[in-house]
């Protein structure tokens, strides 16, 4: 395990993931201005550069890559670390962020005559700033250097959801504030426990001082509880429907494709990376209850919701239902373990891509038609053919058809329970495709009718493309080679085994 | 001696603390007083434990504690008065 | 027999009076007053647990800047649109005090059962703080500038990133310019008189904490509180008005202290072989550099935090 | 009782009490000073971490105190966006509510 | 052993103390703000000036006695502006 604590060669490549957004960011908010935008688009493809970089040292090296910052290893400094999931994270974000800033671009360029703008400036620095606070939280190594990271998200997150300034979106934010404030302090108190029960916050060192005692259950339940609150698993998911369908469409991709999974993919590094040593059954059927009614409950109001966006935003409610259900099916050491955990990681990228693609079509369909009424979509498909097409295509990942890579996902999942003997699971899993299966109709349907409608002004191609761009990647993930899943094994640990 | 100055200070906490019932009724004004005492008192208190414990840099929490208090009660009368006249606040 | 369990005893129970006050207080406002009186009571709580640096900095900011930001809410706030909101059911009521209950009951059983003896890194701080430390007296400053960099680093970018999300709650049109005064009218001689007498005075000390901090308890972010403090002073006197929010020199400001941190961090990949290392023998006289420079955007993010967002017309 | 072990149970009852009034109070303010007080618990347990962390002639475990300033300074950054935002609400509208009935109507938009 | 000096710091605490008591007892009988402000300053400025004059001798360097004083100085300065302050919105309210 000491290899976990040294720096290992392209290390310092963690390091420049986190600093890139950083500097990005203090180069965005000192001069303001167009600067801004020019900064955060320059950056992207660096990022996407250092993110493939720090995959393709993780794949070659077979085991997570370690920098210990400052030289300075654990227990009393930091190390960060990449394995296989950091690192398609890693890819997924930086993607995902770039799609967002060039979509953004229509929305958040600072108009002509103006030097700078209140909307375009935050939306620049506050996009560099989730990136950066991801970054950290894919290859953090340190607890509180995780809560830091957490924090960091959730103050650029905020913003955005309210950036439009009406008191809707603002009483929204403030929900999200609250919500996400409880989350980290929560989070925090199991932090504080952990250190005083075994004197390091680091995530290896942990994984082998770990005991089962009362402590480290309070610590657990705290934080997952502060995790849940942050990646809105029902019931705590009241916050997360009016902030993501009323933050603008390049944000609400952001956050609902990737902040969520932000606290999520925490919430995985607890169950899977510090706690192997509890024998945490029980708590894993309790997350796959608490995931199971996400599904149905988030699927159902999907279906009754009138606009566009709130019933997308409600289809993410039920999807983060599905990664829960990885805690049940990717315990232990079996072979459909493993099966379990591809089936998580493939759900994070589906939805990630998905429903990043759907609400840029729905941004750009609210443009076009000057409302999202679902009810008024009439023949709507005949005017912006790319957006719907993209719309299909990520419904389809939503639902679990083949070939995508939601239906790759979903698969995975029954195969799971199946060999795995929990075929209760199986029912959510099938019910949510099916509620999926509804209210991707009930956008589709109308829309493909033979009604007349008229748009108030034509989408931009640009932003179509990028929508059906990531909207394709989505669908390719249901292609990814046995390479993929190997990769996504490395650094997995493995209950029982040191 | 230094359990008598620790008296003294536990002494003059619990003195101003019972100043503190001026918050559970008063006007917002006598409110402010209740708290200003409580800084003051706290402050007298934090010298007579730096003088009494070896804990380092007491004195220097009390300084901290000395110019803060002032600002602390200057942004509460900065808003008693706006309470006054400018209607538009 | 020493008297001080007696007063740690009546130390607890004020600290949970004056919080049970600010939770069941009827009047915003007043809760709002109980819990400035709560900060300051937590500082002796923070002596009590051999924490004096935490005890500056819970004075500074817990009870003296939120204090001001959370009175200034409170205040414009007011009690009108207050009082009509709807109280919650009993039913409710008893199930929130039940579940609460349990929450700190557990937690303090389990605070109980921590273990004994319980692990510690001070035998690993004090063996590295003579080493690749820094040759720093005080551990807290070698803590949060060695060992710990990053998050010192990371937590002044979301300072930056609370101050631009402050600003960004403004409106459009204002955007550029200052946030509204501290004050709306002209202030009283008495009020300027104080802020002459204690900006100046209030400066010396901040900065004495800061230098101190490298040794004793005090540093940058309990400096750079203090001076915080002693610029909102000049704002409330209208001795001087808040900046705009474009204003080149206050970006800069803001972003001094985590620029440096960050250039340093990078330098340290040549000069030490490492993100965030300091080469031996210049650890002290960096780290000071450092800090010099934090303290003055901590200085310039807690008012501009506390101002709020540019308001319209404050700038002709 | 030792002073950590109190200070340990007060910072579990603060951590309590600031639940209840986080999920009671319907007004924003007063749930910002619930998280507060929640938040002075949480560091109220690092400090007796550190206490008790006392070791090789250190009187306390400098890391969880260092984190705890750390901790001090994000909490204090969050209340301040929090206040801006609860004070911009107030001023677009009338009522100073997180109802979300009052803000999820179908059509968005206002609130009449 | 109590020397002459422990004597003197003895003295002044305890009248220090007492201040303390009177500005409590001021704040919670006197029968308006006013005066309950008069109260307070007594307690503000003797209480606090008695307690900083006891430590005073105790002071093991010139600094720590120079930071006595200038502690007792500020809660001077501010207390009697901040009073004035309050007295002219108590009486501004009161009209």
């Amino acid at each position: 395990m000491a290899e976990l604590a040294t720096t290992t060669p392209g290390g310092y490549l963690l390091v420049l993931a986190i600093l890139l957004p950083v500097v990005g960011m203090i180069l965005s908010f000192t001069p303001g201005g167009r600067n801004a935008e020019r900064v955060a688009l320059c950056s992207t493809p660096f990022g996407f550069a250092l993110a493939v970089a720090i995959a393709f040292h993780v794949s070659r090296a077979g085991k997570p890559i370690v920098y210990a910052v400052g030289g300075l290893p654990p227990p009393l400094g930091i190390a960060l670390r990449a394995d296989g999931i950091s690192a398609v994270m890693l890819v997924a974000a930086a993607v995902i962020v770039a799609a967002a800033g060039f979509y953004g671009r229509a929305k958040f360029a600072t108009p002509d005559g103006v030097r700078e703008g209140r909307a375009s400036l935050t939306f620049w620095i506050m996009l560099q700033a989730i990136w950066a606070a991801l970054n950290i939280i894919f290859v953090g190594g340190d607890l509180f250097n995780l809560y830091v990271a957490l924090e960091l998200l959730t103050f650029a997150a905020v913003p955005l959801v309210c950036i439009d300034g009406r008191a809707e979106t603002i009483a929204a934010a403030l929900r999200y504030l609250l919500f996400a404030l409880f989350g980290s302090i929560s989070y925090l108190l199991g932090v504080a426990l952990f250190y005083g029960a075994h004197g390091t916050l680091d995530i290896s060192l942990l994984a082998q001082r770990v005991q089962a005692t009362p402590v480290i259950w309070m610590a657990a339940a705290l934080m997952t509880c502060g995790l849940l609150a942050k990646t809105a698993l029902f019931p705590l998911h009241l916050w997360l429907p009016p902030a993501h369908a009323n933050a603008p469409a390049a944000a609400s991709a952001v956050l609902s494709g990737l902040v969520v999974k932000g606290s999520f993919f925490l919430t995985l590094r607890l169950w899977f990376y510090v706690l192997p040593a509890l024998a945490a059954d029980k708590a894993a059927i309790v997350l796959g209850c608490l995931g199971s009614a996400a599904i149905i409950a988030g699927s159902i109001i999907a279906l009754r919701q009138a606009r566009l966006k709130l019933l997308i935003a409600y289809s993410t409610v039920a999807q983060i239902g599905y990664l829960f259900l990885v805690f049940p099916l990717a315990a232990g050491a079996q072979t459909w373990s493993a099966i379990g955990w591809s089936a998580g990681v493939m759900q994070i990228l589906a939805h990630a891509f998905a429903k990043a693609a759907m609400f840029f079509s729905a941004g750009l369909l609210a443009e076009a038609l000057g409302h999202d009424q679902i009810a008024k979509l009439g023949g709507a498909a005949r005017v912006l053919p790319l957006t719907f097409l993209t719309i299909a295509l990520g419904g389809l990942s939503l639902m679990g058809l083949p070939p995508s890579g939601g239906f790759s996902a979903k698969w995975l999942m029954l195969q799971a329970s199946i060999s795995s003997g929990q075929w209760l699971w199986t029912l959510p899993i099938l019910a949510g495709g099916l509620l999926a299966a509804g209210y991707v109709y009930r956008i589709l349907a109308p829309a493909l009718s033979d009604d007349q409608i008229m748009s108030v002004s034509p989408p931009k191609r640009s932003q179509e493309l990028i929508a059906l761009a990531l909207a394709a990647i989505a669908i390719a993930l249901g292609f990814a080679p046995q390479t993929f899943f190997d990769f996504l094994e490395i650094g997995r640990p493995v209950a029982g085994q040191p | 001696m230094d359990e008598l100055l620790l008296a003294a200070a536990g002494l003059i906490v619990l003195a101003v603390a019972v100043g503190l019932a001026r918050i559970l009724r008063g006007s917002d004004a006598e409110r402010l007083m209740a708290v200003q005492l409580l800084g003051t008192g706290g402050i007298a208190a934090l010298l007579l434990i730096a003088y009494a414990t070896d804990v380092p840099g007491v004195e220097d929490v009390a300084l901290g504690l000395a110019l803060l208090a002032a600002f602390a009660a200057t942004a509460f009368v900065n808003l008693l008065d706006a309470d006054q006249g400018d209607a538009e606040a | 027999m020493s008297i001080r369990p007696f007063l740690d005893l009546v130390l607890a129970s004020l600290v949970l009076g004056v919080a049970i006050f600010t939770i069941t207080a009827r009047d915003l406002f007043a809760a709002v007053v109980g819990y400035v009186a709560y900060g300051l009571l937590l500082a002796f709580v923070w002596i009590r647990l051999y924490a004096p640096d935490v005890a500056l900095t819970e004075a500074a900011v817990g009870g003296g800047v939120t204090g001001v930001l959370l009175i200034t809410a409170g205040k414009r706030l007011g009690a009108p649109n207050v009082s009509q909101e709807a109280q919650p059911g009993p039913g409710l009521k008893i199930l929130t005090g039940v579940l609460a209950a349990l929450v700190a009951t557990a937690l303090g059983a389990v605070i109980l059962m921590l273990p004994d003896p319980p692990p510690s890194l001070a035998p690993e701080a004090a063996a590295a703080i003579d080493g690749a430390g820094a040759g720093l007296g005080n551990p807290i400053t070698a803590v949060l500038m060695s060992y710990r960099s990053l998050d010192t680093m990371l937590e002044k970018v979301v300072l930056i990133l609370a101050v631009m999300g402050v600003w960004s709650v403004g409106t459009d049109k204002a955007w550029g310019d200052a946030p509204a005064p501290l004050r709306q009218q002209k202030a009283y001689a008495p009020m300027v008189f104080l802020a002459q007498m204690l900006a100046p005075v209030g400066a010396i000390i901040a900065i004495h904490i800061f230098w101190t901090g490298a040794n004793a308890p005090g540093g940058a972010f309990q400096g750079g509180a203090l001076l915080a403090a002693m610029w909102m002073v000049t704002m409330m006197a209208r001795l001087v008005e808040p900046p705009r929010v474009d204003a080149q020199w206050l970006r800069l400001a803001l972003v001094a202290g985590p620029a440096v941190f960050l250039i340093s961090g990078l330098a340290g990949a040549i000069t030490a072989g490492s993100f965030f290392a300091y080469p031996s023998g210049l650890a002290k006289p960096i780290i000071l550099f450092i800090e010099a420079f934090m303290v003055l955007s901590i200085a310039a993010a807690l008012p501009m935090l506390v101002a709020g967002p540019p308001s319209e017309g404050q700038d002709q | 009782m030792t002073p950590s072990v109190l200070a340990g149970l007060t910072g579990a009852a603060l951590v309590g009490l600031g639940l209840y009034g986080l999920i009671l109070h319907p007004h924003p303010l007063r749930k910002l000073l619930a998280f507060n007080l929640i938040g002075s618990g949480v560091f109220l347990v690092f400090g007796i971490v550190a206490r008790r962390g006392a070791a090789a002639g250190f009187r306390f475990d400098p890391v969880p105190q260092a984190m705890v300033i750390t901790g001090i300074v994000v909490a204090f950054a969050a209340s301040a966006i929090a206040v801006a935002l609860i004070l911009r609400l107030s001023v677009e509208s009338s009522h100073v509510t997180l109802d979300p009935e009052v803000w999820t109507k179908p059509n968005g938009g206002d609130t009449k | 052993m109590i020397t002459l000096l422990d004597l003197f710091s003895i003295a002044a605490i305890s009248a220090g103390t007492f201040f303390f008591f009177a500005g409590t007892v001021g704040l919670l009988r006197f029968p308006d703000s006013l005066t309950r402000l008069h109260a307070l300053t007594k307690a503000d400025n003797l209480g606090l000036g008695m307690v900083a004059l006891g430590l005073i001798p105790r002071a093991d360097s010139a600094l720590s006695a120079l930071k006595l004083i200038v502690i007792w100085a500020l809660v001077l300065v501010s207390g009697a502006s901040t009073s004035q302050l309050i007295g002219r919105a108590l009486r501004r309210g009161r009209k």
